[in-house]
């Protein structure tokens, strides 16, 4: 039965304002790695196509006090979970980060991301890469069931790949995966009841790195068959938990599925997950976040707010994730307005002190780091290029003058023609930017005064949804966002001219360098080694160095801080979210 | 029968302009409406010259002292960036200000125009318009600005629009309640026997009576249009966040209200100091309009 | 004179009530025209603004997406057309569906608007037990302090932020003294710092005006009256007095509705509650036009609704309105 | 009227047999800070026995209501209070609490008060004032025995149909029943002493004379009674004694009787002059010292400029007026029907008729206010009604009104000056010669000058009054229409008010359409009068002819209604 889903239709222009993402690994998560080579048994435990190696300083980590040995896991027991924004969907089709944690706790990925960028065998047991890295093989897990009864098998796996990538059903259309695969994608065939095969138009290393991640989770069939509202409030997954409720406003309950038999092969203990129900409550506000956290009514906290870092940190158990790609920094403006000339974007580096604003404003919560072209988590990651622009007013300073803003006004900003120096800093609010975000600006605002720079903060309201006139070519200067994935997959959806076949939608800036394109072409097909690692330093430098066209500010880190009740918790390595089918609670 | 006349023989009349006037009219003022009077005045004066009352720039960022308990030198102690948080109320003082007055005054100029109609427009105009207002009324304040801001984005202009479409309609309804019963006072039946025309006798006996109870209800309204713009901030539909207004103070004090109480709760008391104090001034107009306060010696 | 037979009276009484309940619809129905023309004048295009929040990227949509969307919801159709079909749903209890959770209005409503109710009513009772307890404590002493210090009181009160002050008891009471849940919890206790948060303002109203008319009817002839006869200072505020002042408070109540729901929107969010607070203010920030809309119009009917009740109290309180 | 039965309340625990049922002496009462401090009452004395009728008589101000007040403790929480004695039923009462004096109230003291309509209490049936008593002291604890005892007592004074009336609220009885009700409710207990405070005032006369009748009755049966009013015809019909009172003093007191007929005191006589009649007719009320001062041939001149000769015999000739109004419950009241009259230069017709006969309407459509439904109106000949307003307009100067309630006829904002301004202004165009005619006005109706710059809420009734004449005749008018002008006024205050009127008629040449339903004022204003009874003229002719010697049912029960002052010898009579 060999039908298959060739793509004929590209799938519109898609993709994103960054997301925001988190993704990690808890440093708990090392230590039992091994586990995964023993669990995938016959799975040919390939590497994705990104580097090997983490750069030891962005580790994530697990910190703040150490849980006490609470002895053998014990199932039973509902876990509150706190968490931020609630989304409208919770069915996989919409591809907000944020609902990404959500669902791991009910869908499944092919393959599942394990730490050093590496993928294990989840609902595929295993892989074969030919035909010249332009065709997948998958051999599925037998005997998995959807929770809704549905058998889970090659069928299902070639229908969701159909949906993801299928424009007119915009019930199911998958905008994260189309940034993904749709420039290389050609067909999904089931090849068998339990094989899946994935053709290519060209080879590309990072094309498991894409299926690792949340929004690759495969849906029951039966599911992505209902109308939309229906799809939207009853996601059917295979995975360790199911949704029973979801009271808009307030909470999501889910329950264990009795029947999970699809760990992933990095999964740490086999059987059904230990914890009965999970309470799933959105509370976006920090400090009724905060206070449920403190008095015990949640064991789980996402989002750890920045004033309360230190106190998190030494009093309860805290994970932080660094996700992969492309970290927070700001896209600076390079085709238009006063950044057009190249050392006024390299004055803009110089005047940013990193290290105080980022320590200023997240409290510790997150590192700073000024290449704003990789995650430092992501291997590759150069170092140097985060050092390059090293904090030197003065140097600013100089490079303004021999631009010719040297004249300075009454209220001391330099003019040139008696232009002022004037910068817009436009940010989505309250969806990219956060309270936290706007110290981080304020701050930035006033280094920039100082050697004469002015800038202006312009909110987009979430209203304006992702079509803001703010961040149209030309209105802005200085735009924050981040674009969270596993590693140097991220150049590409930033970097390259096209996407899908369209303009890129992901760059705001306009700029898009021939020699970056190529290197970034010919990094997509390069294996992991030091080739390309060579090719990911070219483009860094090109990048920060060279154009400056990105102004880093720090990696994108999600925590979490688990009370003293919780045990066994950690980080997927995907997005950083808490695997719950491991964590269990003592009395 | 029990005439309530009032002997009014032993009242010494006070020419009005003169200095023992204006110190009876000063001691006709309880000393509680003083003390309003004196706070609404460092009020305008922060709102009009924040330079007077700031201690220091409220942009100035010293990273160093971030989050510093209220003392002698930050009497409201220091927000994340370490700026003064009391010249940060200061400087924020004029765009609250501006937001409860804007909107307070388009409220009542709409609710002139509604009233007049309503009150003096004849029975058809009267039944549309309070039908109108009866709709308007029940759409909750808030929840019709926040419809308006979904409709129409979220603006400083839109907010202040917003909160004046919500509260005009109190206003218009008060005003048309007060014209029909000032319409049918006996002073107006007095003045149209003496043969006046209509136009005289609604420019000289019907609108100015009319409006007077709206002078205190203004005041009145200031401190509320200020509280429902505030919590428009607060739920991050109003004006930018990086706005100086109150409720963006509030908003972003929130998060911190564990840690460094002072930055939610100094905001919030300025908001009702104002609002209390433009309470005080109101009600105080009112008795001396209603005529419950004269001025006189002895 | 013979008293009206029962059975006329109590025609004439439905009849008034059916008057009553037609001129609320009336109401609701131009609220609800009202709600429409607004929605039609939505800044952005509607279909855009469905489709980006549906693809959570800034790309662009293709005319044939967007004439998909707008046929889908039918925005191609003329606003005439658009109108009758949306009162025409109205009608039906068809609020529309959420452009981003494609599930109906109504159902997204319905399922919140239980702990508002909840919340907004119980703040009103509780406001009402302290302007009226407060009344009768103070209201008319001749002891000057203590009637400036309650007027203080109520207008503190009536100029003191919800917001701010739930978030101050939150932080006392909830996350640093425990005494009540931060979050869920047993759901009486849970209510109680909400519905004080919300009780404060509107008993700050309500005592104005209800110990105004208090005071002032303390003064009439008909409690010398009844002092005459032997009655107690306490018998005659309650007996007498209290009701006079009840009428006033009572209009006002029917205006508190709608000042609770707003409140509500904002105490919902301090304390994380569920609520149509939460759907509205989520539907506002994304411009989710047929939600708010939808929350405001049912708010709206509930406070025609409570309007009416307001008016059947009023007759039972005065009886002077049933004949 | 059945018998009131004496199933005799229990007298103060302790009472002294044969002591007087109330004595006071030395009573001072003052608001201010001490009992010295501008005291309200200044050292009042009296004893009350069984069967026996006190009557304190004074005009506003004078402390007589305060002293009445007082006998039951209800004198107000800030009020000082001193005696040098003071017992009822012989018992010392000076120290007494509210406790204490609660146990009195109603059960050893009842109370009527004016005004029944505010002194029942509007939301509460009227079996539950009227039981109130009972229920209070526990007399009677079962709900069927406090009806019954309700119903007998709203039979005993008269109130019909008293076991529907019990269930009804205040509003739907009639002012007689209310007051009748609110008497009922003082005797619920069967106390020894009721207490009337102005019982009649605000009743139409003939049911006055009613409720005066059933408190008579009362007093047979063996109560004391004290009687508190402004009114000495009212007083002389009941009184024993007499305590007459100004500012707090007693100015004189004694034998009903004789004081009537023999007043010692001049403010007494004042008084018994003040009060107008037939026989008052063409005699100033008031001692002659108020009398105008103004002179007024200037102010005629003026009246040259606008006056259109008179054609014809009539100022003012109504014919067939009819007018009807809309109640609330959609059916359409004549409030007149078919009025007619004329008013020749010079005269003054009076319109007597009670509350509800539709006089004050007949103002309304004489002044050209409303529209009549049929009839019309002709002012100096030409038609005032049934012509558009902006007709009317020029000729309003001829025609021009005064009102019970001057307050609420002066827009609050505005001075005494500018009040009258305002009219003035009409005539004269600048300010200073505004300002000159205007101060000439308030001359003329001798306001004092210092009050011209205050707000008419600073007056008082009769200042205000004075004002309203001022600016009545500030247009120099034909025609002046007074709607009951001295209804609220004191006696001595509405003398001089009737004296100012009558002065301005001889002044001024002008005419008065006098609307009262104060038989004695109309009588001693009017040349004719009319008689007006739901809305329909009941008689008309001479003033003497009618109020001496009515033909109609009607007019005679409204005369014989009237109180008189019963005084042997001087045999006043007021219609």
């Amino acid at each position: 039965m060999d039908q298959g889903f060739t793509q004929q239709d590209r799938p519109q222009r898609l993709a994103a304002k960054p997301l925001k993402a988190l993704g990690l690994l808890s440093a708990l998560l090392l230590a039992v790695l091994v586990l995964a080579g023993c669990a995938s048994s016959s799975a040919s435990s390939s590497s994705g196509g990104g580097f090997q190696g983490v750069t030891p300083a962005t580790a994530d980590q697990s910190l703040g006090a150490q849980q006490p040995s609470a002895g053998k896991p014990k199932p039973g027991g509902t876990l509150n979970v706190a968490w931020v924004q609630e989304p409208e969907c919770i069915d996989a089709q919409q591809d907000w980060v944020q609902n990404g944690y959500l669902y791991s706790q009910y869908y499944e990925q092919l393959v599942s991301a394990a730490p050093n960028n590496k993928v294990v065998p989840w609902l595929a047991n295993s892989w074969k890469v030919s035909n010249g890295g332009k065709t997948y093989t998958f051999q599925l897990k037998k005997n998995v069931k959807f929770t809704d009864g549905t058998p889970f098998n090659a069928q299902a796996v070639v229908t969701n790949f159909k949906d993801w990538l299928n424009p007119k059903n915009t019930a199911d259309y998958n905008g994260y995966v189309a940034v993904y695969i749709a420039d290389v994608f050609k067909s999904a065939v089931a090849t068998g009841p339990y094989t899946v095969q994935v053709n290519l138009t060209k080879p590309d290393v990072f094309f498991l790195d894409g299926l690792s991640q949340y929004a690759f989770g495969i849906a029951s069939p039966k599911q992505l068959s209902q109308p939309a509202g229906v799809q939207c409030d009853h996601p059917v997954g295979t995975g360790a938990f199911k949704v029973d409720k979801w009271n808009h406003g307030q909470d999501i309950v889910l329950s264990r599925n009795k029947n999970w038999n699809s760990a992933p092969a990095n999964e740490r203990h086999k059987g059904p997950a230990y914890l009965n129900k999970i309470d799933w409550r959105f509370v976006s506000d920090n400090n009724t976040r905060w206070g449920a956290f403190t008095s015990g009514q949640s064991q789980l906290l996402y989002d750890i707010p920045a004033v309360d870092w230190k106190q998190a940190t030494s009093r309860y158990q805290v994970l932080r994730h660094t996700t992969g790609a492309n970290p927070l920094r700001f896209f600076v403006a390079a085709k238009w307005g006063p950044l057009k000339d190249v050392r006024v974007r390299q004055a803009v580096q110089y005047a940013f002190n990193d290290n105080l604003a980022v320590q200023t404003a997240y409290r510790g919560e997150r590192i700073p780091n000024k290449n704003g072209s990789l995650s430092p988590s992501s291997p590759g990651y150069d170092n140097a290029v985060n050092n390059y622009y090293n904090y030197d007013p003065a140097k600013a300073e100089k490079l303004l003058s021999a631009a010719g803003w040297s004249h300075r006004n009454a209220q001391g900003y330099r003019t040139k023609n008696g232009k002022v120096l004037s910068l817009r800093l436009v940010y989505s609010a309250d969806v990219v930017a956060d309270s936290d975000d706007l110290l981080l600006f304020q701050i930035l605002q006033q280094e920039l005064q100082k050697v004469g720079i002015k800038v202006t903060l312009i909110p987009t309201p979430p209203s304006q949804g992702w079509a803001a006139p703010q961040d149209q070519p030309g209105q802005w200067d200085l735009n924050i966002g981040y674009w969270v994935g596993r590693s140097a997959e991220g150049f590409h959806t930033l970097w390259s001219p096209k996407l899908a076949g369209q303009p890129n939608p992901n760059n705001l800036t306009g700029y898009f360098d021939p020699v970056v394109t190529k290197l970034i072409n010919e990094l997509d097909q390069t294996p992991a080694g030091p080739k390309q690692t060579e090719l990911a330093h070219k483009i860094q430098v090109q990048l920060v160095e060279k154009d400056a066209v990105v102004l880093g500010v720090s990696g994108m880190q999600v925590t979490l801080a688990a009370g003293p009740k919780l045990h066994g918790l950690w980080q997927s390595p995907d997005v950083g979210e808490p695997v719950l089918s491991d964590a269990w609670l003592s009395k | 029968m029990s005439a309530t006349t009032v002997g009014y023989d032993d009242c010494v009349e006070l020419p009005f302009g003169s200095a023992a006037y204006w110190k009876a009219f000063a001691k006709s003022i309880p000393v509680g409406v003083w003390i309003a009077i004196v706070l609404v005045t460092l009020f305008v004066i922060a709102a009009v010259a924040p330079g007077v009352l700031e201690s220091q720039s409220p942009a100035a960022q010293d990273l160093t002292s971030s989050l510093g308990a209220p003392s002698l030198s930050h009497l409201f102690g220091t927000d994340q960036l370490g700026r003064d948080e009391f010249s940060r109320v200061v400087a924020g003082t004029g765009q609250s200000v501006i937001i409860g007055l804007v909107a307070t005054g388009i409220a009542v100029v709409a609710a002139i125009a509604l009233g007049l109609a309503a009150g003096l427009g004849g029975r058809w105009a009267d039944a549309i318009v309070s039908r109108l207002l009866e709709v308007l009324f029940s759409f909750p304040i808030l929840l019709l600005a926040l419809l308006i801001l979904t409709i129409f984005g979220a603006s400083l202009s839109t907010e202040i629009a917003a909160v004046a479409i919500g509260t005009a309609p109190g206003y218009a309804r008060m005003l048309r309640g007060q014209l029909v019963a000032v319409r049918d006072a006996g002073y107006v039946e007095a003045a149209r026997a003496v043969g006046h025309p209509y136009g005289r006798i609604v420019s000289q006996h019907i609108f100015p009576n009319a409006i007077r109870p709206l002078v205190s209800l203004y005041t009145l309204g200031i401190g509320q249009s200020v509280i429902w713009a505030s919590g428009l901030s607060f739920l991050g539909v109003g004006p930018p966040p990086n706005s100086p207004d109150w409720g963006t103070l509030l908003y972003a004090g929130r998060d911190y209200v564990s840690a460094a109480w002072w930055l939610e709760v100094a905001p919030g008391f300025v908001i009702v100091v104002l609002a209390v104090s433009v309470t005080v001034i109101g009600r105080h107009l009112q008795d001396r309009l209603e005529g419950r306060v004269r001025v006189s010696a002895g | 004179m013979a008293a009206p037979a029962p059975r006329r009276r109590g025609v004439r009484a439905t009849r008034w009530l059916l008057i009553r309940v037609a001129s609320g619809v009336g109401v609701l129905w131009a609220a609800a025209t009202i709600a429409f023309l607004l929605q039609t004048l939505t800044q952005q295009s509607r279909a855009r603004l469905i489709y980006d929040q549906r693809v959570g990227n800034n790309s662009i949509p293709s005319k044939g997406v967007t004439a998909a969307i707008n046929h889908q919801y039918g925005f191609d159709n003329s606003v005439l057309h658009q109108y009758v079909s949306y009162i025409g749903g109205l009608v039906h209890g068809n609020f529309g569906v959420s452009y981003f959770q494609h599930v109906s209005v109504w159902s997204l409503i319905i399922q919140q608007i239980g702990p508002t109710l909840i919340l907004t009513f119980s703040a009103l009772i509780l406001a009402w037990v302290i302007a009226v307890g407060l009344t009768l404590l103070g209201a008319g002493r001749h002891n000057i302090w203590s009637s400036a210090i309650a007027n203080f009181l109520q207008m503190l009160s009536a100029s003191v932020p919800s917001y701010w002050v739930g978030t101050i008891l939150l932080v006392i009471f909830a996350v640093n003294l425990h005494i009540f849940p931060v979050l869920g919890g047993n759901p009486l206790l849970a209510l109680v710092l909400p519905m004080i948060t919300m009780a404060l303002p509107v008993s700050g109203f309500l005592g104005q005006v209800i110990q105004d008319e208090f005071s002032s009817a303390l003064e009439q002839p008909f409690v010398t009256s009844s002092r005459s006869r032997g009655i107690t200072d306490f018998g005659v505020r309650t007996v007498h007095v209290l009701r006079h002042s009840v009428l006033p408070g009572l209009t006002l109540s029917g205006w508190a509705v709608g000042y609770l729901f707003s409140n509500a929107v904002l105490v919902e969010q301090v304390f994380d509650r569920a609520g149509i607070g939460g759907v509205l203010t989520k539907a506002a920030s994304e411009g989710d036009v047929p939600l708010a809309t939808g929350v405001v119009l049912l708010s709206a009917a509930a406070y025609v609704i409570a309007n009416i009740v307001v008016d059947i109290l009023y007759v039972f309180v005065d009886p002077r309105l049933r004949a | 009227m059945s018998t009131l039965n004496t199933t005799a309340g229990s007298p103060v625990a302790g009472s002294v047999s044969g002591a007087p049922l109330v004595r006071v002496d030395g009573l001072r009462v003052s608001f201010g800070k001490s009992v010295e401090d501008n005291p309200v009452v200044r050292g009042v004395s009296f004893t009350l026995e069984p069967g026996r009728t006190l009557a304190i008589v004074g005009e506003s101000g004078s402390g007589k209501s305060v002293t009445a007040r007082t006998l039951l403790g209800l004198t107000g929480r800030n009020a000082k209070i001193a005696t040098d004695r003071f017992e009822i039923h012989g018992v010392d009462v000076s120290g007494y609490g509210d406790a204490q004096w609660r146990k009195l109230r109603g059960r050893d003291i009842g109370l009527v008060t004016q005004d029944a309509l505010v002194s029942l209490d509007q939301l509460r049936q009227v079996r539950q004032d009227v039981g109130e008593g009972p229920k209070i002291h526990k007399t009677l604890k079962r709900k069927q025995e406090l009806f019954a005892r309700v119903v007998e007592l709203l039979d005993q004074v008269g109130v019909p149909d008293p076991a529907v009336k019990a269930r009804q609220l205040p509003h739907e009885l009639s002012g007689g029943q209310r007051q009748r009700a609110l008497i009922a409710a003082a005797l619920a207990l069967d106390p020894g002493i009721l207490i009337a405070d102005e019982p009649t005032t605000a009743l139409d006369a003939t049911v006055q004379a009613q409720v005066l009748d059933l408190l008579d009755a009362t007093r047979q049966r063996g109560k004391a009674l004290i009687i508190i009013s402004h009114d000495l015809a009212v007083v002389s019909r009941l009184a024993d004694e007499l305590i007459v009172m100004r500012r707090g003093e007693v100015v004189e007191r004694g034998d009903a009787a004789e004081i009537l007929s023999a007043p010692k005191h001049e403010y007494t006589q004042k008084l018994l002059d003040a009060v107008p009649s037939g026989h008052s007719r063409g005699q100033r009320l008031s001692p002659s010292e108020t009398a105008s001062q103004a002179t007024v041939s200037d102010l005629k001149v003026v009246r040259a400029h606008h006056a259109k000769p008179l054609a014809g015999g009539n100022l003012l000739e109504a014919a067939g007026l009819v007018k009807s109004f809309t109640g609330p419950d959609r059916v359409a009241r004549r409030a007149v029907d078919n009025v007619s009259f004329q008013l020749k230069p010079r005269e003054t017709l009076g319109i007597v008729g009670e509350s509800g006969s539709g006089k004050s309407t007949v103002a309304k459509l004489v002044l050209g206010l409303e529209e009549p439904d049929e009839g019309h109106v002709r002012l100096a000949g030409e038609p005032w009604s049934g012509i558009k307003e902006k007709q009317r307009r020029d000729r309003r100067p001829d025609l021009s009104i005064i009102y019970q309630d001057p307050l609420s006829s002066f827009d609050p904002r505005w001075s005494v000056e500018r009040v009258v301004q305002d009219t003035v202004a009409r005539d004269i165009s600048d300010t200073v010669g505004q300002k000159g005619r205007v101060g000439e006005l308030l001359d003329l109706v001798s306001l004092p000058r210092g009050l011209r710059g205050r707000r008419p809420l600073e007056l008082s009734g009769g200042q205000r009054q004075r004002v309203a004449i001022a600016r009545a005749v500030a247009s120099s008018p034909r025609v002046i229409v007074c709607d009951e002008p001295v209804s609220a006024l004191d006696v001595s205050i509405q003398a001089q008010v009737l004296d100012l009127l009558g002065d301005l008629r001889d002044e001024l040449d002008v005419s008065y359409v006098f609307i009262s339903h104060d038989l004695g004022v109309v009588h001693h204003v009017s040349d004719r009068v009319l008689v007006l009874h739901n809305g329909r003229v009941v008689e008309e002719g001479g003033s003497d002819e009618v109020l001496h010697n009515p033909r109609e049912e009607y007019t005679q029960k409204l005369v014989s209604a009237v109180p008189r002052l019963r005084i042997s010898g001087r045999a006043q009579q007021v219609a």
